[in-house]
């Protein structure tokens, strides 16, 4: 084991593994992300936890993560790039594997453009994949970034985002196969809705046998309206929802709308099941957390399977 | 000029003058290439100002430019050319002599008016006590019986109308002479009769509307608010009689449903015209279009036969009108109009494409009139002993379609068959390269040219203006307090001297001026008094002949600008007028004498392109006298010519091609590179340079020459993938077709039965223009097919047959041989299968809403006219395409053949699609253009050009991406240079110019804003 | 056509609008003009191409130029018209009169004059 | 070259706002090009500046010159003469103009007029924009000759990020991913295989990060 997380006890079983998300408030009432916590609680192998995202100020990724821990969940802690130079991030990481947080995932963040503070300065020091590198540097090497020796490595299990259906298409496996070089070692996918082009991408995935090399997790997201489906197809940068779908959400009944969403959202993570070489769903509820333990339960991951530790 | 004179050089040698008979576009035209290329011209009209017709239009298709805007820069070049001498009211009664010797009686009719004293000043009219209805305004507006036929009329010398004038009919009245302060009312004026010597004559006398009074059941005459088109122009135009307002002559109410009859007199064998007159369709969807610019409100509905949209950028227009503009378009004949007698408006009753009668009420109806040669123009073509075809039109032939059947006299314009304005211009043009080739031995013979003194040196010297106001009789005396303006002058800074005038252009005021000037020591010029528009040339002049540079005047404007518009505030306008002169003077004081520099010529032409065009440019510039290069692509001359064989008309193409290329290969004056392509370019009008590389053995050579034609021609589109073309050897191009019937005619015995498409390739998406020869291509291979085999099936699926013009006969002729013509939708194409080894068409016929079935032998595709692969060679030259590739002329309308880069040419395919015949005249048009340089030994550059001051220079690249020209460059240096030969004076480099590093010289930024300063000295 | 239009209206004549710069248009208000119009070719009809295009963006920036400077860039105008438009161009004229009428003097002369009467 | 823009003109009217001699001075180098600040851009803000104040019936003296450059001492030397005659100096120049005549000129107020934006290009006539951020370092060479630095917006050495869509950055849709550029740019030169290979997180200390830069040439120096 590279380090002490749950999800890559899971992982390395064999298990098909859930994940969840949750995003911190924004203010410092912990009973939010408590209440959040204990709709989850037994039903997901990890949950990420965001670090502020869209640009938007939150309470920290570190410290949400800590009170999940205290629930008894395996909190996946978010990091972007935009906000911390190398010091800051390097210090971070040493300061959450203390608390016990031993997943990461490494991302770049949002533009600052989006949040609410606009004209901030962004840092950018490293992008997403220098991020796994110098998590895996300090873990495996021991080693800052500067070369001096650290004393006590964060036993983090590395993971990174990846959207097979951004542009352009043609770098989309290089992509992945350079977050595999950097030493990453889960993966969780964008939102899946056009299966076809998803088993495309994992296609040439197995071809270059990067499954073998890396856990895969699909994203999942249900929709809750048709509204929600026209959103997420129209103004959600690199997302692809087939015309098909939406057609399916606009056709069900007007009561029975969220209940066709999380249908689809059933039938897709069986159907990412049967691929070869996804290892896992990650099941994006956005801010309908409630949903998730029915997700689970219908999709038949449940229970999950239990860890010691 | 004394005119009785009789013209008189050596009489062995050919007379270098040429006579235009007409006054319209093509005459003007004619006239200035003419006259620019060392000539002297005579040009002949029988009213009393040029312009012709143009001058009456609204605005001109497909471009809606203003056409009296475009016309009268040419207009007033006709007017001060010294060596157009413009012989109004007079007509050719008679032409005795030889191609290159003519002598021609002319009969000038009286003015009463005398040319050389009428300043234009217009008191006369305006105190005339008689009003006529307006020939120019078609009769729907008035004017005095002293008048000028519109404000811009050139010459601009008022005319009495001995019909209506009181004194003629009454025997007193004479307020016009009473009032005319320069005693230029003559009424004792009579007809002349006197004769001159040409060379050749350059028939251009128009053409009439038919008049729709013989159309009875349109109730044109009757009905008030049945107009012809003409009308219509007039009532749409801004200097029309409703100054522009939209509105029915009747009772003068904003019409809302107006509907346009196409083919009034036109492809109309009942009438007698059994020709299309090619421009109706066109200008009535333009008026359609102006009408619904005009107010919104206006719904225009055309009903037509076929939209014949044939021209450069004619069928983007129709479409436009429809989609963007809502302009109804019903494909169907009317058959009466009744007026609603209390309403006035018209109920037009007409069989609609279901077949149905139908009954409309509109509230003004537009009778689009054909175009038939006038009257006079028919007695003239017999007086002058030439072939009229059975319509009165000029014959001439599909190969030599300029010249007349009488040596030395040629023709251009609609008397030679109905045309548009560009197809005029070019002919026009076209006719002066025929005459130039006839007489180019003379050419320079006859010119005026003036010597003047040498200029005076004034630049350090500080200036000593003198200001001259006019009173123009009482146009400007009578409400602006003239010797307080002239006193106020004397006062201003620099000022030496002012003096007064009743008409400061008079003649003997110019001795007046020049005896100022030399008097005085006057260095600067300022005249208050008209438009610089009309006389700057004429006082220039008198500044040149005292040794002043041309430069060295300015006008203010004191008339137009101010006593003309300030009429009845006479205080107001003495102080405008006082603030004009004041204005005037500040930049007098800072303006510079401009050199122009001279250049030397080379007298060689390039000519791109060996196909017919290319050749007939070749041979038309070799027959005036200059050296040509002719630069083929291929290996062999002749283009796309090789593959036709006969024309609709019945000539033989490839004996006229053979005949073409032998004398094109003997003519000494003419070096051929075969097999050449064009590699690199430079220079301007005058003086470029070309790179060729030059085939076989591809080696590089460098030529100097002084302009380029380029006639790259095209090609038939090869339709693979449409139609089964490609697929089945039964389905063929109207090219392959022809080259079938002209090798292997007894095939033909066996084929029964076959069906034509046209538009194949043309007005669809990727290809929004008509081919315009395809119908006539499809008429003239299915009449040759029923010589063949009488008894033949052929069937034309079409969406409009635009036989044009005389080619109108032969589709009349086709359909009675038996050619059935069946219409289809560009969204219901016709459907080719093939069943059981047979081809089968299917089409649904939407006259008759139904599904038909045929089964042909052949299939043949009227298959669209594409340019030849011409990118890399625009690239070179630097000159712009259409969308579509054809080349793009400096102006659709009046310089078809020129390129916006002067001493370049387009003509043939190259421009757009058309006709053997036009494709001669083209390029008869691009020599004579031509022409106009490579006379000239030296060409002048220089005067308001755009100058860099280097030194401030920071090869910042501004001015080269501004100039819309493409003129500056950073030069060697590092700094932008502007070739006064290329430049074009607008300045805009000089505006936009980051360092202030460049000027527009005249207009320095100095000189604005020392104007501005003096405008506004009182206001701050 | 002799048609009557406010004689307060007076004409530059440049050989094409495009010759106008931003400084000729700034001056003429900094020496006390009430208002500027520009009197351009009808659009697509420019002689020169494309110098009544530039043109109206350069009178659109001076305009801006003279809503920040506070004289108002509504006294500066470009008007596109034809040679044969004679009507249009008094009504333009008149147009253009009654707006700056309404709008008042140039601020900058009417600053001047007032301080010409209190040292007067 | 160095694109800056005019400040407002509020902006620079309030900084003037208690002067009444001012000396405006403008720059032949790259700000001419960008149309920011040579005589044209000069004698416009000397004219509105002058109605400004004379609308507020507060008329100012200005005089107006133009340098050569404005970043070399020789240049500026030419302002000697009468820059002391002045309240305050206006400089059209860039950042480094308007320093480096404070700097020569202790005595003086100088102000800039300009906001200097970036190293960039002309896109078109009217058009500039950025290419070059001066990180000190130039990685051109591994990216096809499009510097992610200063074109992707978050200067990823190893983008795209998730962000981009239709070839468009995030942040704008009127902005095209630095990423795409540099893909593309591989593709056409035949080195998409150069795109796997990591770039190693970046050495910022020859950037602004590693404080004011200079360039020093032994071998030109006396």
């Amino acid at each position: 084991m590279k380090s002490e997380s749950k999800l890559e006890q899971i992982l390395t079983k064999g298990e098909f593994a859930v994940t969840s998300e949750c995003g911190p408030p924004r203010g410092a009432d912990a009973e939010v992300i408590r209440k959040k916590g204990e709709l989850l609680k037994g039903f997901v192998d990890g949950v990420n936890v965001t670090d502020n995202q869209t640009s938007v100020v939150r309470m920290s990724s570190i410290s949400s993560c800590v009170i999940l821990k205290g629930l008894g969940l395996n909190p996946i802690m978010q990091m972007v790039t935009r906000d911390r130079n190398r010091i800051a991030i390097q210090s971070d990481i040493l300061g959450a594997a203390a608390l016990g947080i031993n997943n990461i995932l490494c991302l770049t963040g949002d533009h600052q453009k989006f949040g609410d503070h606009a004209s901030a300065k962004n840092v950018f020091d490293m992008d997403s994949i220098q991020l796994v590198q110098t998590v895996k540097l300090m873990r495996d090497e021991g080693k800052f970034l500067g070369g001096e020796e650290l004393k006590g490595s964060p036993k983090m299990f590395i993971g990174a985002a990846e959207n097979p259906f951004a542009d352009p298409f043609e770098i989309r496996v290089p992509r992945l196969a350079k977050k595999v070089a950097a030493g990453v070692d889960f993966i969780q996918t964008q939102c899946i809705y056009n299966l076809p082009k998803f088993e495309k991408w994992m296609k040439l995935v197995r071809d270059r046998g990067l499954h073998e090399r890396v856990h895969i997790l699909g994203g999942v997201t249900p929709f809750k309206s048709v509204g929600m489906a026209n959103y997420m197809k129209k103004s959600v940068p690199g997302m692809d929802v087939p015309d098909e779908l939406i057609e399916r959400m606009k056709a069900a009944p007007k009561e029975k709308k969220a209940e066709e969403g999380i249908n689809i959202c059933i039938e897709t993570i069986q159907r990412l099941r049967e691929i070869e070489g996804i290892h896992g769903v990650h099941v994006m509820a956005i801010e309908w957390e409630e949903m998730v333990s029915e997700i689970v339960k219908r999709a038949g991951l449940f229970p999950r399977p239990h860890i010691e530790g | 000029m004394n005119k009785e004179e009789i013209k008189n050089p050596a009489s062995d040698k050919k007379v270098g003058a040429v006579m235009v008979v007409g006054g319209g576009i093509a005459g003007i035209q004619a006239s200035l290439d003419l006259a620019n290329s060392g000539y002297y011209v005579y040009l002949v009209e029988k009213s009393p100002s040029i312009g012709g017709v143009m001058p009456q239009l609204d605005k001109t298709f497909p471009t809606n430019d203003c056409s009296m805007c475009i016309l009268s820069p040419k207009l007033v070049e006709c007017g001060r050319h010294f060596n157009i001498e413009i012989l109004t009211n007079t007509q050719v009664e008679e032409v005795r002599g030889e191609a290159g010797n003519m002598e021609v009686s002319l009969i000038r009719s009286p003015r009463f008016v005398d040319e050389d004293k009428c300043v234009g000043c217009g008191v006369c009219a305006e105190k005339c006590p008689v009003k006529v209805k307006d020939r120019f305004n078609e009769g729907l507006g008035e004017r005095k019986a002293i008048y000028i036929e519109y404000p811009q009329a050139i010459p601009l010398v008022y005319q009495i109308d001995r019909d209506h004038c009181r004194y003629f009919i009454k025997g007193k009245c004479r307020i016009c002479e009473k009032l005319c302060k320069n005693e230029a009312v003559n009424f004792e004026d009579t007809e002349k009769r006197y004769a001159l010597k040409v060379g050749s004559i350059i028939l251009a006398p128009g053409f009439e509307l038919f008049d729709p009074q013989l159309k009875g059941e349109y109730g044109y005459g009757v009905y008030d608010n049945v107009v012809t088109s003409k009308q219509f122009e007039r009532i749409l135009s801004a200097s029309g009689p409703s100054m522009g307002h939209l509105e029915r002559p009747g009772d003068k109410k904003e019409p809302k449903k107006i509907g346009f009859i196409q083919c009034v007199g036109s492809r109309d064998l009942q009438a007698g015209k059994g020709y299309c007159s090619s421009v109706c369709c066109m200008y009535a969807i333009k008026e359609a279009v102006v009408a619904k610019e005009h107010s919104g409100e206006v719904e225009p509905t055309i009903f037509f036969m076929d939209i014949r949209a044939h021209g450069k950028g004619f069928d983007d227009y129709y479409k436009r009108a429809k989609e963007e503009y809502g302009v109804r378009f019903i494909r169907c004949m009317v058959s009466k109009i009744v007026e609603m007698p209390r309403t006035k408006n018209l109920r037009v009753t007409y069989i609609n494409e279901e077949g149905e009668p139908v009954e409309e009420e509109f509230d003004m109806m537009v009778l689009s009139g054909g175009l038939t040669p006038s009257e006079d123009a028919g007695a003239l073509g017999k007086r002058l002993g030439i072939d009229l075809n059975q319509y009165g039109f000029c014959e001439t032939s599909q190969f030599s379609p300029l010249s007349t059947s009488r040596a030395g006299i040629f023709v251009s314009g609609v008397f030679q068959g109905p045309k548009d304005i560009p197809e005029t211009v070019a002919q026009a043009s076209g006719s002066v390269a025929c005459a130039s080739g006839l007489l180019s031995e003379s050419r320079g013979s006859m010119v005026k040219g003036k010597e003047y003194p040498l200029e005076t040196e004034v630049k350090d010297i500080s200036p000593r203006i003198g200001v001259f106001v006019c009173h123009c009789g009482i146009n400007i005396g009578g409400v602006i307090d003239v010797p307080q303006v002239k006193g106020y002058a004397e006062s201003l800074r620099d000022v030496v001297y002012a003096e007064e005038g009743l008409y400061v252009c008079s003649q003997d005021f110019q001795e007046l001026m020049k005896k100022a000037i030399s008097e005085h020591n006057l260095n600067r010029v300022v005249v208050a008094s008209c438009s610089p528009r009309t006389h700057e040339p004429l006082f220039q002049e008198t500044l040149r002949e005292t040794g002043l540079n041309k430069y060295l005047f300015e006008m203010a404007n004191i008339r137009d600008q101010c006593s003309w518009v300030h009429m009845r505030q006479k205080e107001d306008a003495t102080e405008k007028a006082r603030a004009l002169v004041r204005m005037a003077v500040a930049n007098a004081r800072l303006i510079q004498p401009l050199e122009e520099l001279s250049l030397e010529i080379k007298n060689k032409a390039l000519v791109i392109g060996g196909g017919l065009s290319g050749m007939t440019a070749a041979l038309s510039l070799a027959d005036q006298g200059y050296e040509v290069y002719l630069v083929e692509k291929e290996a062999k001359l002749g283009g796309v010519l090789h593959d036709v064989y006969y024309t609709l008309e019945g000539d033989d193409v490839q004996s006229h091609l053979r005949e073409i290329i032998e004398r094109v290969e003997a003519d000494p004056s003419i070096h051929i590179f075969k097999g050449t392509m064009v590699v690199d370019f430079s220079g301007y009008k005058g003086n470029f340079e070309t790179g060729l590389m030059v085939g076989p053995g591809m080696f590089y050579r460098k030529l100097e020459h002084g302009i380029v034609i380029v006639a790259t021609g095209g090609e038939e589109y090869k339709p693979v993938g449409e139609y089964m073309y490609g697929e089945d050897e039964r389905v063929m191009t109207q090219l392959e077709l022809e080259k079938r019937i002209s090798n292997d005619t007894p095939e033909f015995s066996n084929v029964y039965s076959i069906v034509m498409i046209q538009c194949v390739g043309s007005r669809t998406e990727e290809r929004p223009y008509c081919s315009r020869v395809c119908c006539s291509e499809a008429i003239k291979n299915s009449l040759k097919l029923k010589e063949l085999n009488p008894n033949m099936n052929i069937c034309i699926l079409y969406r409009d047959i635009r036989s044009y013009g005389l080619m109108e006969e032969y589709y009349t002729l086709a359909r009675k041989k038996g050619v059935k013509f069946i219409r289809y939708d560009l969204n219901s194409k016709p459907g080719i299968t093939v069943k059981d080894g047979a081809l089968k068409v299917d089409i649904k016929d939407p006259a008759l809403g139904e599904d038909l079935s045929l089964s042909p032998d052949l299939i043949v595709l009227s298959s669209a006219i594409i340019p030849k692969e011409n990118d890399e060679l625009a690239t070179l030259l630097k000159v712009p395409r259409t969308q579509e590739g054809f080349f793009l002329e400096a102006h659709m309308k009046l310089r078809p053949v020129d390129f916006g880069t002067d001493g370049m040419y387009v003509c043939g395919l190259a421009h757009s699609p058309k006709l053997i015949s036009e494709c001669i005249s083209q390029a008869y048009a691009a020599s004579a253009r031509a022409s106009t340089i490579l006379s000239q030994e030296r060409i002048h550059v220089g005067g308001v050009v755009a100058t860099v001051n280097g030194d401030l220079c920071a090869a910042c690249l501004t001015c080269v991406r501004v100039c819309p020209y493409d003129v500056p460059v950073i030069n060697e240096e590092g700094f932008a240079e502007i070739n006064m030969a290329k430049c074009q004076g607008c300045g805009s480099c000089a505006s936009e110019c980051p360092a202030k590093a460049i000027d527009l010289q005249h207009f320095r930024d100095e000189q604005i804003l020392a104007k501005c300063n003096a405008l506004l000295e009182e206001a701050v | 056509m002799r048609l009557n239009y406010p004689s307060n209206v007076k004409i530059i004549k440049v050989p094409c609008t495009g010759k106008v710069d931003v400084i000729h248009l700034l001056q003429a208000f900094e020496r006390g003009a009430d208002g500027v119009y520009i009197a351009g070719c009808l659009e697509g009809d420019c002689h020169f191409l494309r110098g009544n295009l530039r043109a109206r963006k350069r009178v659109e920036y001076t305009k801006r130029l003279l809503d920040e400077i506070g004289i108002g860039g509504e006294r500066l105008q470009m008007y596109n018209m034809s040679a044969a438009q004679g009507p249009r161009f008094a009504e333009v004229a008149r147009e253009m009169t009654e707006r700056i009428m309404t709008l008042g003097p140039n601020p900058i002369r009417a600053k001047k004059g007032e301080a010409e009467m209190e040292t007067g | 070259m160095i694109v800056a823009e005019r400040k407002p003109l509020e902006q620079i009217s309030s900084m003037i706002e208690s002067n009444n001699k001012i000396l405006i001075v403008g720059c032949g180098e790259c700000v001419t090009v960008c149309s920011a600040g040579r005589k044209k851009e000069v004698e416009i803000l000397a004219s509105a500046l002058n109605m400004v104040r004379s609308k507020e019936g507060k008329p100012v003296e200005i005089r107006q010159e133009t340098l050569e450059r404005q970043c070399d001492g020789e240049y500026l030397e030419q302002l000697r003469g009468f820059i002391g005659e002045y309240e305050v100096v206006i400089s059209m120049a860039c950042g480094a103009g308007v320093q480096f005549m404070a700097e020569k000129y202790k005595n003086s107020l100088v102000l800039p007029a300009l906001n200097t934006k970036f190293i960039g290009v002309t896109e078109e006539q009217g058009v500039w924009s950025e290419r070059c951020h001066a990180c000190g370092d130039c990685k051109l060479h591994l990216t096809g000759g499009v510097c992610p630095i200063a074109r992707c917006s978050k200067s990823l050495l190893n983008g795209p990020c998730g962000g981009s869509a239709n070839g468009k950055c995030e942040i704008s849709p009127d902005l095209v991913c630095g990423w795409q550029l540099i893909i593309e740019r591989l593709s056409d030169l035949g080195q998409l295989e150069k795109y796997e290979e990591i770039i190693p997180i970046n050495n910022w200390s020859t950037n602004r990060d590693g404080g004011p830069r200079k360039v020093v040439r032994e071998d030109l120096r006396l």
